[in-house]
């Protein structure tokens, strides 16, 4: 007994200068996602960008700070698209995980929930996908957006629809904060006469068909998708299959191979869609994170994905910028001050913490590959987009 | 000006009458009891003058004011008390506490717990009187739910069917009691029963239904003998 | 205008046709059992699940899986009727907080079984598109509304014919009485419950080509079915056909001129109106002992 | 006797909670969270634990009050307490008004009524941009000012705002479940035609009830939004219904203390353990199916029941 109690202790001492000698230090990072509820499905494109990362940094041994390295764990938790929880979900992180850094989220009115506990604990909050506009207007010194939001989407849209001539613009849009948001967005920068009806529908509402017959009785010359893939595909079958020509205006999540097979080329020839990342753009950053991800996920990546894996990238950056792996007052500076060149681009705070990505609008061609239709400098076609 | 008056009375349901003109007036206090054969129309009488039921014609007074179609509620606290055939009372509460529930819904619970308690006493329920009323048997029950009754202190007080249910032995207790009660305070008593001899004993009147009206009226001697009646039940 | 008007009472009553569905099981069940059962969407949903997953790991038939997923609904039906409803007979607060705690379960097994993700359900039916004057629609779609006719007749031929039938009727409308006629109400109510589950079933695995299988996809159907019963009249199987379709084309009308965004508020106020003229709907009668 | 003890030993140790366990913020914000529910669920006890009225579409109160509230505070400037006592006079009022409509329903048409005015009150809050910010939520919603001496801002001071206030909804129901008023509601749960017929004016009693409920829910949610500094249509939505109903039953409905030991097993329980959610969605379904079966009166009916046989044991 008192044999096996010294052999146990000679072990722990081995181990312990092991790991002195090779001053290896881990850092755990907090994630708040939606793991179930009604956001699960583009919340495993989030966590999909974040583990990407993570392999990337843990598999180079870890990343470099004041002469020790360290690799990184990401503590994730579930926030289903409720406030509450994912204001739970923050404290959580904050004092009982003691994390430096907490990324993600996809829902606005969570994430607005979330803010407020990074301000208290001191925490930085690196959102990557939530797009409401107002969630960096509340003077909240550790918000951050690494994703474009609403206004700045819209903006890139509303102009090239406008020099196409798309007007009067019809929608279809989900009845959450990204539809509302997304047609809001629209109709303040391309004025009521040129919005023609909008279409809402539910979470879970799949008959489109009531909207499709206005659609048809007006005299929209577009009509805008605001939606997820799921709903997207419905949509655009049941607008083709009743035969409507209209042209059709998407979100990113309709500018994907992943998207092409629900539907075919067919229907979906024509129609644009704005994207914060082209998956197949002829850019090295881009092509190199394409690359990876599909040998991960054996699939298209995602602008999602993209966005977040951006999002953890900085937050390493930004540790090492400011010399910590544990002072979140520190490491919020730092991230005030980065430029961090990232798969979605130059990314660079503003005073507000909002970053500003270029944002894209890509087309299907006939082929079923797309091409980048703008910004204008970055025009490529078919199979770049 | 009667005590109790309905008029015309006529109620259908789809095409049947349950009620075709009925009226009834009752001037003076007295147990009067309410018989007829099956679809005579009785329970549609009940249930109109306890307001359970709008009419679709006539009209019911109370001591000269019409109260046609007026809520049960405002019937209680004009002094209408009514029981209920199926018997209820409320099973949660105490028996004490099911007879302090009038007193206590007109705000004078004061006072009325001395009551209560003469009154359960006079029944032989006082042991139960913290138990829960769903501990009763039905037959204590039903006495449980005739003593709510009077403590409401009404006027005029409709028994539905109040022997229906009760075994023999209970029920002279029954009869005695609402005798008692009577002479106690000599108001206006209307028994809808089935059971003719419990009733036979215990009205000063009779009134017969038939076919949604009224078809005689009399003593219980003068009612036992009348051929009218006799055909209307056998017919 | 008026082709609008036209256009969207279609559109109306192919949705409708769906909230039909999911009313007339339920509508069985309350007229015989006086059990509302709010997990019915879920078992709508459930149904389109079990087709999906008939259809691409058991058999490639989509009627046979159709017919499959609606015999074990039925089974499940059956079960839950042993298990739940039957030992809560009497109480409708707790069969309704024990049929909640049903929706919780199934919606949340389906999850961790399936996964959060919407199945596609590809037959091909939903690629046939069908020309009716000017205007196209999937064969799907005219199955669904063909399906619904179909079974609605059926119901009525067997509630009105056959023995079983007749029992039902007898004992949703006086089950004492039938009782003492020598009904076997128990029977009934099992065979009732199986009826009521596999038309939930059927809906599901109708609707799932159409317009994909998910977790919540019973839930608006639920909402709609129940409206449509209850300004229909509770326990009427007419006012159940009559009041899914009413709701389906009220809120197809309702965006000619309403903001969409309120499309489900028209329905409830529809329904709330119409209650508050006819308390208890348009085809109801008044069940004694109700309350 | 021993009962006054142990609520105000309770009570006293609560209050000492942030000075035990000043280390362990997560604690005390799983705490307020318990708080918040347990507040709406008190007043949906009082309607249907006591008075049997089932209603699905209690939050969309809440979220009346909370949305009255944080208009007042965020576009009006006024403060809390200002806010706090208008939220729960607007939830209160359309407590009556929209409870009049329902009530004029019984039994399962009263549960579909509620469910529909709840799911209308969500759509009102999702949809209505100008007012309500829309689906994306309202920010920027301020922490209680402090009131004389004391503060509310912080975590800690915050839990004492919301212990109080769900005291405070405590001492309602027991005050209410005490008085004739209290009596009357319960005799209608049990025989509304039988209380009817003893005089009782029916309607106004459950309008009553229903507004009174109401107020409770919009209380709970001004706190609510204040605590999570934004109010998001999430948190009163159908879902939300349904839940603060599973509250009342799980701790046992028509108990003074159901609403508490609902909040705490069936909210603050999960949460502090963070069990893995689908299976612990889906054993929570099973387990209030068996609740309904074998234990109706939920927790607090399990605890009295073994209360009971600890006493019989003991001579």
């Amino acid at each position: 007994m008192i044999y096996l109690l010294k052999l146990l202790a000679v072990l722990a001492l081995l181990a312990g200068t092991a790991g002195l000698a090779a001053a290896q230090g881990k850092v755990t990072l907090g994630i708040v996602t939606s793991l179930s509820g009604p956001m699960a499905a583009p919340g495993k494109f989030q966590m999909n960008g974040f583990r990407l990362a993570e392999e990337e940094i843990n598999g180079g041994g870890g990343f470099a700070l004041g002469g020790s390295r360290y690799t990184l764990e990401l503590k994730a938790y579930d926030t289903r698209a409720n406030p509450a929880e994912g204001a739970s979900a923050m404290q959580r992180l904050a004092t009982v995980d003691k994390v430096p850094v907490v990324l993600g989220e996809l829902h606005s009115g969570v994430a607005a929930a979330e803010a407020p506990i990074a301000q208290d604990y001191g925490v930085p909050l690196i959102l990557t996908i939530p797009t409401g506009p107002n969630l960096t207007e509340q003077g909240n010194r550790f918000l951050f957006r690494v994703n474009a939001n609403n206004d700045q989407l819209t903006q890139a849209l509303a102009e090239f629809i406008a020099r196409q001539g798309w007007t009067p613009l019809a929608f279809i849009a989900w009845n959450n904060d990204a539809g509302r948001g997304g047609v809001n967005g629209m109709k303040k920068l391309l004025g009521d006469p040129k919005t023609g009806y909008v279409g809402y529908f539910n979470v879970g509402e799949v008959d489109f068909s009531s909207h499709v017959s206005n659609i048809r009785a007006g005299n929209a010359r577009a009509v805008m998708l605001l939606m997820d893939e799921e709903p997207g595909s419905l949509a655009i079958k049941q607008i083709r299959d009743a035969g409507l020509k209209t042209q059709l205006v998407g979100t990113l999540a309709m500018g994907s191979d992943r998207f092409l097979k629900r539907l075919d080329a067919a229907r979906l020839e024509g129609m644009v869609q704005y994207n914060a990342f082209p998956p197949n753009a002829d850019m090295p950053r881009i092509r190199a994170f394409s690359e990876r991800y599909r040998r991960k996920y054996g699939e298209e990546a995602h602008g999602f994905a993209a966005q977040s894996y951006d999002g953890l990238m900085l937050a390493v950056a930004a540790m090492q910028k400011a010399g910590s792996v544990t002072d979140g007052r520190k490491i919020r500076d730092a991230l005030a001050a980065i430029e961090h060149d990232g798969v979605i681009g130059r990314i660079k705070f503003d005073a507000k913490g909002q970053a500003h990505p270029p944002v894209y609008v890509t087309q299907w061609c006939a082929d079923g590959k797309r091409r980048i239709l703008y910004p204008e400098s970055l025009k490529a076609d078919c199979g770049a987009g | 000006m009667s005590a109790f008056a309905v008029r015309g009375l006529v109620k259908r349901y789809g095409g049947v009458s349950a009620l075709s003109g009925c009226s009834l007036e009752i001037d003076a206090s007295g147990i009067y009891g309410l018989i007829g054969p099956n679809g005579a129309g009785k329970t549609t009488l009940f249930d109109v003058v306890t307001g359970i039921t709008q009419p679709d014609a006539g009209s019911v007074t109370i001591d000269g004011r019409e109260v046609t179609g007026v809520a049960p509620h405002r019937l209680a606290r004009l002094g209408l008390a009514r029981t209920f055939q199926e018997c209820r009372v409320f099973p949660e509460f105490t028996c004490l506490d099911n007879l302090m529930f009038a007193p206590r819904v007109a705000g004078n619970a004061r006072g009325a717990h001395v009551e209560a308690m003469r009154l359960l006493e006079l029944v032989n329920l006082a042991r139960f009187a913290d138990e829960p009323a769903a501990t009763l048997s039905f037959g204590q029950r039903r006495l449980l739910e005739l003593l709510g009754v009077f403590m409401l202190r009404p006027r005029i007080l409709m028994l539905d069917e109040p022997a229906a249910g009760v075994n023999p032995a209970l029920l002279e207790v029954l009869s005695a009691f609402i005798q008692r009660m009577y002479r106690e305070r000599p108001c206006l008593f209307l028994v809808v029963e089935h059971n003719m001899e419990f009733i036979i004993s215990l009205a000063t009147e009779i009134v017969v239904m038939h076919e949604g009206r009224v078809l005689e009226r009399g003593s219980p001697e003068a009612i036992q003998s009348n051929p009218r009646v006799m055909e209307a039940y056998l017919g | 205008m008026l082709t609008a008007l036209l256009e969207q009472t279609v559109n109306g009553l192919m949705a409708g046709s769906v909230y039909v569905l999911v009313a007339l099981g339920m509508v069985l069940i309350y007229g015989v059992m006086h059990v509302l059962n709010f997990a019915h969407g879920a078992l709508f949903m459930l149904g389109g699940y079990l087709c999906h997953f008939f259809f691409t790991r058991v058999t490639g038939s989509y009627p046979v899986s159709v017919v499959l997923s609606m015999i074990a609904l039925a089974a499940i039906g059956i079960a839950l009727e042993r298990g739940v409803f039957r030992p809560l007979q009497g109480n409708l607060r707790n069969q309704v907080i024990a049929s909640l705690g049903l929706i919780l379960a199934l919606e949340n097994l389906v999850i961790a079984l399936w996964g959060p993700n919407a199945l596609q359900l590809r037959v091909p039916a939903t690629e046939t598109l069908v020309p009716i004057g000017e205007l196209r629609f999937a064969l799907q779609h005219i199955l669904v509304i063909a399906v619904t006719f179909a079974v609605v007749l059926a119901l009525f031929l067997f509630l009105k014919l056959s023995r079983l039938g007749t029992a039902i009727r007898a004992a949703s409308q006086d089950r004492q009485a039938a009782m003492v006629v020598g009904i076997p109400v128990e029977r009934v109510d099992w065979t009732t419950f199986a009826l009521g589950t596999a038309l939930a079933a059927l809906g599901g695995a109708l609707v799932g080509p159409l317009f994909l299988v998910f977790p919540q996809m019973g839930d608006a159907p639920l909402v709609k079915g129940l409206a449509g019963i209850l300004l229909g009249g509770m326990g009427s199987v007419p006012g159940a056909v009559v009041g899914g379709l009413i709701i389906g084309v009220a809120e197809s009308l309702s965006t000619l001129v309403l903001p969409t965004d309120y499309r489900d508020s028209v329905a409830f106020v529809v329904m709330i109106l119409i209650l508050l003229v006819r308390p208890h709907g348009l085809f109801g009668v008044r069940v004694r002992g109700e309350d | 006797m021993l009962k006054l003890a142990a609520v105000t030993g309770l009570t006293l140790a609560l209050f000492a909670v942030p000075s035990m366990a000043a280390d362990q913020p997560y604690l005390i914000h799983v705490l307020v969270l318990c708080c918040l529910y347990a507040i709406p669920a008190v007043g949906l006890n009082l309607m249907l634990g006591y008075t049997g009225l089932v209603s699905l579409g209690h939050m969309g109160f809440a979220g009346i009050g909370a949305y009255t509230a944080a208009v007042l505070m965020v576009d009006a400037g006024l403060g809390f307490w200002g806010a706090l006592a208008a939220g729960l006079i607007a939830a209160a009022v359309a407590g009556a008004a929209i409870g009049a409509v329902c009530l004029r329903f019984r039994s399962h048409f009263f549960m579909i009524v509620t469910l529909a005015f709840g799911l209308m009150l969500y759509a009102v809050m999702n949809n209505w941009d100008g007012i309500t910010r829309g689906a994306a939520g309202f920010p920027g919603i301020p922490r209680p000012g402090p009131l004389g001496p004391l503060s509310f801002g912080s975590l800690q001071d915050f839990y004492y705002l919301a212990l109080s206030a769900a005291l405070f909804a405590f001492l309602v129901q027991w005050r209410v479940v005490r008085s004739d008023f209290g009596r009357i509601l319960m005799a209608l749960r049990q025989d509304e035609r039988l209380a009817q017929a003893r005089g009782v004016n029916a309607m106004l009693y459950k309008t009553g009830v229903f507004a009174l409920g109401s107020a409770l829910a919009g209380l709970g949610g001004v706190l609510h939004v204040a605590f999570l500094r934004v109010a998001a249509p999430a948190t009163f939505s159908f879902a939300e219904s349904i839940n603060i109903v599973l509250v009342v039953i799980v701790g046992g409905a028509g108990a003074l203390a159901g609403p508490a030991l609902g909040a705490v097993v069936y909210v603050g329980l999960p949460e502090y353990l963070r069990v893995a959610s689908e299976w612990r969605l889906v054993l929570f379904g099973v387990l209030l199916v068996l609740l309904m079966r074998f234990a109706p009166r939920g927790m607090a009916g399990l605890l009295a029941d073994g209360w009971q046989r600890l006493l019989r044991r003991s001579p």
